[in-house]
């Protein structure tokens, strides 16, 4: 394999390397570090310009109290999470249909549509920002977190679709065939058949597309105004306004809101990966 | 209930040229049929077309007397075992079997005791709760004609199925196949393969398919018909080339003079045959293309025979094949000549090309109709190994 | 009938003032249920275009000045010079009156406003023996003993650049004068005239020698605090609301003092930033007379007074009672006194031109030498703008 | 039976095409007005892009993207030295991968907070490292010439944790035969990588691309957070000022906001069609 | 210079048992050696670790006399042909030609006239500027055969080649390579495949390898000698079994008596057949099995026979199959008769089962020595075949 595995190198190299890895994660990690000391660190560190060095004290149940008590981060939490899971369930339904038309089906448009889900899923979404906002006026959704979730349900299904059709794509067609075969309708087919086949894309998917609007900050800038139905980023930044200087409480926040989708990441390592890079490298 | 009649069917896909042209064929209810031919000749096509699976463009397609062209796969009664088995990954081997059973709403117990008996006979009894993925390739391949047994089909459609498998299951599972055949009496089957002993061996009759420009000269089917038949008898040169491994060696040569019974050729290095065929259709002198199966050949002189220098010889132990110098083309003729035979490159050998199994093709790869009765070809077994008699003694 | 208010007063004290202004009126009047609903303060200002037009609630908070403008002049708001009319307004809110009316009609209620001024250690200048400076020159001469003695004058942070409108708008005011500068903002006068200059000229005088905190443009005003509470820096250009996290941070009223912004063009009459916050019916409201009955008794003067201690900011009725507090009451001492109130630059100004004004004075401030190109462009803005 | 697959279509088709297909052109179509977001909307042609061909801060906008655009580029190669960094089979390395991912999964606005902290001229890790380094220290995020390569840093950083992740699963699907084809002719070290490892991962780099540019493109997120557009519009690019210009405090100019979108997303069309193109070509070549 | 040889080479991955073990051979400059064996009997591992790509767990490995185990691949002086071609998809096929001699820096000149000499034998001329992806399976095995050539290595290693070639193709190749060993006269090769036709044609000696539990028992290597040698001496029934298709037939018997030259074997059946074989190493009633080739056997009384119920046959033309009930066990016999046999399921022949044909093995599984010369079993072209004579006339 390439690189050369290190365990065929010469032993100095490989010492070198068994150091230098920790060392270089150490630091690619400071800026995360930091944060997470900071926000267990007491005023007299911040007053004292101990920014970077080990805390002095260590305030975890005072800072992250602090952080509940005296703000609505966690009503933003729960805003998130009440964006967040409807839309990923709503864009992999969709995905999922369409993907399926599109994968399993030949038909003249057939490419058209992908093409249209695809070249979509790239436009600098601020293109759609003012006529997206004003629909979510007149629709009565603005500033409402249905509005931002259908916002994201939509968009995110041109990515789903993509990814979806692609996967489904690759299922050996003798399996629908096969089905049809033995006597399946369409819906069954798609209920039996290609549904269980997709569950580890879907899986995959979720993962990132709960991170992606987990993390999402334009949208919520944009179709959000009101504390009652922001989500935690942009509710990061109005608190950001607020605690201007109290870095300890802005880094608990962060950790607060990193919180989630991190431990998604971790506990769905392997699909988050596959999701990453299984839609991407068929681009 | 099951007869499959084709008239005049036709494909192409989108502006392509035709895949299929042409094809009208008649299996009979119980024939087992095969389809062969190079690859990309339509085989899978045309099966497919048989299971709904792809639309005819052109002609008629009956199962058991009604007019399939427009019906639904799930309604024609047939049952598809594909080249890469199919099976339903999330599903166990049971709820595979059981699927199309339960599409149809057939009662549990029926799929039940249904589902049983094919496992049994397929001998997949231990496995009916695993997932294919923990099965090996031939016990797949069971479980994919045990879906098919299941729904007891008028017609059984396979497509290359064994070519997933190692040599020695291939032999196995095609002993199986013919037994299954065998013991579903009413069903037809069609059967893809590109492997002629496969298709020697299973079929009743064999379908052998142009491919290529002969495809819009002469249709799809090249020759349709019982293998020997097609072995002894091959309607042109493609057929003659097909059939029969190795190739059966073909040279040119010019047509001497033909008599009802036998013809004269003569070969581009001076030397004259006789072959046992009527080439009377064909003028003096008319350029001829002459085949010999290199299992025909023998190395002697006890027939007609020419000299011919060896080039090359491979020995399998069982037999031994020599590579002899044609003198026309720098293709060397194939011999296949018996495991002890032992050449040295270079030497020079008599080579016996017995009358009775040249096969002489006009200049358009026309078959000249041989003068032999089949059953000259094909003889039982000596009736002298038929009388009784005791274990022996050396 | 019921009362819809949307109000930006999500910051604590504003927003126990309007509880406490809602459960009065409720009081006095029983057969109103008010429903208020609070909107986070930055996004208010993007919300309120938004239900104005669609659903509007019975009243609405705003700003004075320039800011109202847009909504005015789409037809969005209320006259209510007939409040203004009957309650006798016209007297009581006589200070605030020019910036409410446009078009010759009043177009809301102003309830609450604050000074501008600089805020200064007392105790510094105590110790290096500076005395509150009452002219541009002694203002100089301050800074630079200041600077002598490793001492910032001013802090500042202008990240958020709007804190470098209150600069200009004094500046402006000092050496130009109140007219000039509302002509300025209202776009009748180039930003390339002479007297636009003058301004620069002085400004050069506390941006060229670093007078001003350095690095100021990576900080909020509160990010440029501590150098003040550290006693880093001396002076502070600040509105009202300052006083409070200064006092948290530590400060005691001796050592912080409160001075007007001192005078640069000699005899020049003082006119004073005072940005207004305002309340609004409307048009399209469904409850417009409960809501005037709220806009009457928002004026009264017990309830201006004890809606303005809860804010800690001035009341607007002249009839009000005077604040407890020493920095409110220096400062409701000296605008009572001024010349004229501008309401800040931001207001007075309208949007575009305002934030291009801004992005120009921390251009330079930040690069003195730009300044012509500088206020080149903001020539070029002002010609589209008021166009 | 032709009429299946768009039955299954419907819904994402429906939901796609009125949010994001129709207001592409609607976008369009009001770039063509002078509107305000509350009177009513007058047309005037192209007079906003007339408007634009004359604005400097759309230029300054317009230079930050291609800043954005090139230095946002270097995630790749720096995502790949990551990979091969990591591509090794030792103790504890899967978790070294993924704490090196990790910055992707958090959120930009966290990110460019602990940035904005970072280059903190009071207090900021970069003031210490370069007072210890005995260099002025310098406020990048007030500065007009360091402040969009500042911030573009911090862009790089979950982008280059990106880029990483795709490079390692492209190294994972490295033809170990052409490897050891390679390793029998006497390939090894740098050759090995450009002749033979780098062609292979060519899909992984054309994503790598991909996602790249089109972050490049949307980075908003990041200004928003560190410095909003500031010092005086300096770290614009053309997405924020749209924004600041339609939506803002001091904007609400809907017309020119969606010409500079308009603008924006034709830039990215020229990338879109080359992207389909790619996609559309694969499609031919797997059927 | 190019002579390989291995002394006492081990292997094993991680902490497996091992996959190689205790293999010793002399392969001979100019050689063609072919290893053999079953799926995952380690024939991949023992090449690569001669190329250098598998590091060597025990004994030593020379090239051309000099120890090998810690030098680099590309010092090896090896070429390797994959089973996967392994051609680089992003260069031409000149550039996939000539990367080897760029990066040993050969002089341009130098190598377009190498690359150009390999494409000529190989007919690559005009695909030289072609990416691979645009050549047929057979064009880019001639690719990687012609990388391969042009660093003139003196070790030429095969994974495999031809496995991804359809069947005509396969031959076609089979002959390439061989004529390319033959024209380079100092190379050494090794060649690693499944399929037993294309060892026993291509090898100057076989390598059989063992697997599983018999590698522990054995070492790795079952049998190395000459193709021949391995189908008529094999040293037990795993090489017997291995060797030859259709598989030899075994049967359970006992050692009824053993002289020097035959032994007499009794089955389970009662017959007694005699083996010309050497069994005295046994005693009598010793449990054996006795092993007899399919295409050894014949129809008919001609020598020592048994009278066997036909189960089915396979008619292929050129040969038929006839699959025997042994009387013993369930599998049956398989006899390999001429093509123009016909016998239908259930009718009773007489099988020929002559004694110089009977293997015989101990219950170890260890052959009985045969007691018939080499020269038997291998005759030149009869003599007669050899007079001149000129064209034959019917
Ligand atoms: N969906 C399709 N669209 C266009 N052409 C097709 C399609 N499917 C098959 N073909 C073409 O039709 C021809 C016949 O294909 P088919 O799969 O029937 O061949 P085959 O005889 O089964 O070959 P093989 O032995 O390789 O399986 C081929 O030339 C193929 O390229
Ligand atoms: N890298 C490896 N790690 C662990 N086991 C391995 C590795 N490579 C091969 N093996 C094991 O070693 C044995 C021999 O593998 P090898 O590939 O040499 O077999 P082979 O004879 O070439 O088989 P085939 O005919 O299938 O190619 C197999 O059992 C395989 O599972
Ligand atoms: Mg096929
Ligand atoms: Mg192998």
């Amino acid at each position: 394999m390439f690189p050369t595995p290190i365990i065929q190198t010469s032993r100095p190299t490989q010492w070198l390397y068994r150091v230098g890895l920790p060392l270089a994660l150490l630091v690619w990690l400071l800026p995360i570090i930091a944060v997470a000391f900071t926000s267990v660190r007491g005023q007299g560190d911040l007053a004292n310009g101990n920014y970077w060095g080990l805390p002095t004290e260590w305030r975890i149940l005072e800072n992250y109290s602090a952080v509940f008590q005296n703000t609505p981060l966690a009503h933003y939490i729960l805003n998130s999470f009440l964006v967040t899971i409807p839309t990923v369930i709503g864009a992999l339904t969709l995905a999922c249909m369409a993907g399926f038309a599109l994968g399993v089906y030949r038909f003249k448009l057939n490419l058209v549509v992908f093409f249209l889900f695809v070249g979509g899923n790239f436009v600098p979404f601020q293109i759609l920002m003012v006529p997206v906002r004003d629909l979510s006026l007149k629709l009565g959704l603005y500033d409402s977190i249905a509005g931002l979730a259908l916002f994201h349900i939509a968009f995110q299904t041109g990515f789903c679709t993509f990814f979806m059709r692609n996967f489904i794509r690759d299922l050996p067609r003798e399996l629908v065939e096969a089905a049809r075969v033995e006597g399946a309708s369409e819906i069954q087919i798609f209920f039996k058949v290609v549904l269980p086949l997709v569950r580890p894309a879907v899986a995959a998917l979720s993962v990132l597309i709960f991170t992606f609007i987990w993390n999402d900050y334009f949208w919520a800038t944009v179709l959000i105004q009101g504390n009652h139905a922001m989500p935690v980023t942009g509710g990061l930044k109005s608190l950001n306004g607020m605690w201007v200087a109290q870095w300890h409480l802005v880094s608990a926040g962060s950790i607060v809101a990193a919180l989630p989708p991190v431990l998604i990441f971790f506990a769905m390592q392997k699909h988050f990966i596959a999701g990453l890079t299984m839609g991407a490298t068929k681009g | 209930m099951a007869r499959i009649q084709l008239e005049k069917v036709f494909k192409a896909y989108g502006d392509n040229p035709p895949v299929i042209r042409d094809v009208s064929l008649d299996i009979g209810t119980n024939e087992f049929c095969v389809f062969v031919g190079p690859s990309g000749c339509g085989k899978s096509t045309l099966l497919r077309m048989v299971a709904g699976l792809e639309t005819i463009n052109g002609g008629t397609l009956r199962i058991g007397g009604q007019p399939m062209n427009e019906v639904a796969p799930a309604q024609r009664g047939v049952a598809m075992v594909f080249q890469s088995y199919a099976l339903f990954p999330h599903m166990t081997v049971f709820e595979n079997m059981a699927f199309g059973l339960r599409l149809s709403k057939v009662a549990e117990p029926q799929i039940q005791k249904r589902v049983g008996d094919a496992a049994r006979i397929l001998q997949l009894e231990p496995f009916l709760q695993r997932l294919p993925k923990a099965l090996s390739g031939g016990q797949r391949q069971r479980v994919a004609i045990g879906r098919a047994i299941v729904r007891q089909p008028g017609v059984f459609l396979f497509d290359e199925p064994l070519s997933n498998l190692d040599a020695a299951l291939r032999v196995q599972t095609r002993f199986e196949i013919a037994k299954i055949h065998r013991d579903f009496g009413q069903a037809s089957t069609i059967y893809v393969t590109h492997d002629q002993v496969e298709a020697m061996t299973l079929a009743d009759r064999i379908v052998l398919l142009n491919s290529g420009p002969a495809v819009a000269r002469d249709g799809s089917v090249a020759q349709f018909g019982a293998p020997l038949d097609l072995y002894h008898h091959p309607v042109n040169q493609f057929v003659a080339g097909f059939i029969g491994s190795p190739k059966m060696n073909f040279f040119a040569a010019t047509l001497h003079s033909a008599g009802p019974e036998l013809a004269t050729v003569q070969l581009p290095t001076g030397e004259t045959l006789q072959a046992r065929v009527n080439a009377q259709a064909l003028p003096a002198g008319a350029p001829i293309t002459v085949g010999l199966r290199p299992e025909d050949a023998e190395v002697g002189t006890a027939t007609q025979h020419v000299l011919r220098n060896v080039q090359w010889q491979e020995r399998l132990g069982e037999s031994t094949y020599l590579y002899l110098d044609s003198g026309i083309t720098s293709d060397p003729w194939v011999v296949k000549a018996p495991g002890n035979t032992f050449a040295r490159a270079g030497e020079r050998v008599a080579l016996s090309m017995p009358a009775q199994h040249l096969h002489v093709f006009d200049a358009q790869g026309l078959s000249m109709p041989r003068t032999i009765a089949s059953h000259d070809l094909s003889l039982s077994v000596p009736a002298s190994a038929m009388t009784p008699s005791t274990a022996a003694s050396a | 009938g019921d009362l819809v208010i949307n109000t930006d007063a999500s910051d604590p004290a504003p927003k126990a003032a309007f509880e406490a202004l809602v459960k009065g009126f409720e009081k006095a009047n029983p057969d109103v249920k008010v429903k208020l609903n609070t909107f986070d303060h930055e996004g208010y200002k993007t919300s309120i275009r938004n239900f104005l037009t669609a659903e509007a609630p019975d009243l609405a908070t705003w700003y004075a000045g320039n800011r109202m403008a847009p909504f005015v002049n789409a037809g969005l708001f209320e006259d209510v010079s007939d409040v203004w009319a009957k309650e006798g307004l016209n007297d009581s809110f006589k200070s605030a009156a020019a910036s409410m009316t446009m078009n010759g009609k009043k177009w809301g209620l102003p309830y609450t406003y604050y000074q501008w001024g600089v805020y200064y250690r007392k105790d510094v200048f105590a110790k290096l023996k500076i005395a509150e400076p009452k002219t541009w020159e002694e203002l100089l001469k301050a800074c630079e003993t200041l600077k002598a003695n490793k001492v910032t004058p001013f802090a500042i942070g202008t990240k958020a650049t709007w804190t470098t409108g209150g600069w200009f708008d004094y500046l402006n005011m000092r050496v130009n004068g109140y007219e000039f500068h509302m002509d300025l903002t209202a776009g009748k006068v180039p930003y390339t005239d002479k007297r636009v200059e003058a301004v620069f000229d002085k400004w050069d005088q506390l941006t060229k020698p670093g007078y001003y905190l350095a690095n100021h443009a990576s900080y909020q005003w509160q990010e440029a605090l501590p150098a003040f509470v550290k006693g880093e820096a001396a002076m502070y250009l600040m509105g009202n609301f300052a006083v409070a996290p200064m006092k948290e941070a530590g400060l005691k009223e001796e050592q912080l003092g409160f001075m007007q912004f001192p005078e640069i063009t000699k005899g020049l009459p003082k006119a004073e930033d005072a940005p207004t916050d305002t309340i609004h019916i409307p048009a399209k409201a469904k409850n417009k007379v409960d809501a005037r009955r709220f806009l009457a008794y928002m004026a009264k003067p017990e309830v201006q007074s004890e809606v303005n201690t809860i804010l800690g900011q001035l009341p607007v009725n002249k009839n009000a009672k005077m604040p407890e507090d020493t920095y409110l009451k220096a400062g409701f001492t000296m605008l009572s006194n001024a010349y004229a109130l501008g309401q800040f630059y931001d207001r007075d100004a309208p949007a575009e031109m305002a934030k291009a004004g801004m992005d120009g004075f921390q251009q330079y401030m930040l690069k003195p030498g730009e300044r012509g190109a500088m206020l080149k462009r903001l020539e070029q803005v002002r010609q589209r703008v008021y166009k | 039976m032709a009429l299946v697959p768009w039955l299954f279509l419907a819904p994402a088709l429906l939901m796609f095409g009125i949010y994001v297909v129709a207001p592409i052109f609607e976008s369009m179509a009001i770039s063509l007005y002078d509107w305000d977001g509350l009177g009513t909307p007058k047309y005037i042609g192209l007079g906003n892009y007339v408007e634009l061909w004359s604005d400097e801060d759309f230029f300054t906008a317009l230079r930050n993207n291609v800043i954005w655009f090139f230095g946002f580029l270097l995630a790749i190669p720096m995502g790949l030295g990551l990979a091969l960094l990591l591509n090794q089979e030792v103790f504890g390395i899967r978790l070294a991968k993924s704490l090196f991912f990790f910055p992707f999964v958090i959120s930009q606005v966290v990110i460019g907070l602990v940035f904005s902290w970072f280059y903190d001229p009071t207090n900021g890790l970069l003031l210490h490292v370069m007072a210890w380094l005995g260099m002025d220290p310098i406020a990048v995020l007030s500065d007009e010439h360091l402040v969009t390569y500042g911030i573009v840093i911090a862009g790089l950083y979950p982008q280059t944790a990106y880029c990483m992740i795709l490079y390692l699963t492209g190294l994972n699907n490295l033809r170990p035969d052409l490897i050891e084809a390679a390793r029998l002719e006497g390939a090894k070290g740098w050759t090995m990588l450009f002749k033979i490892v780098l062609p292979q991962l060519r899909p992984a780099t054309f994503i790598a691309v991909v996602v790249t540019i089109i972050g490049s493109l949307r980075s908003f997120d990041m200004i928003s957070i560190m410095t909003q557009g500031g010092p005086y519009g300096q770290s614009r690019v053309l997405a924020y000022y749209m924004y600041e210009q339609a939506l803002s405090e001091y904007g609400y100019r809907m017309g020119y906001g969606t010409a500079i979108a308009t603008v924006l997303f034709l830039l990215m069309l020229v990338y879109i069609v080359f992207v389909l193109y790619r996609v559309y070509r694969q499609e031919q070549e797997t059927d």
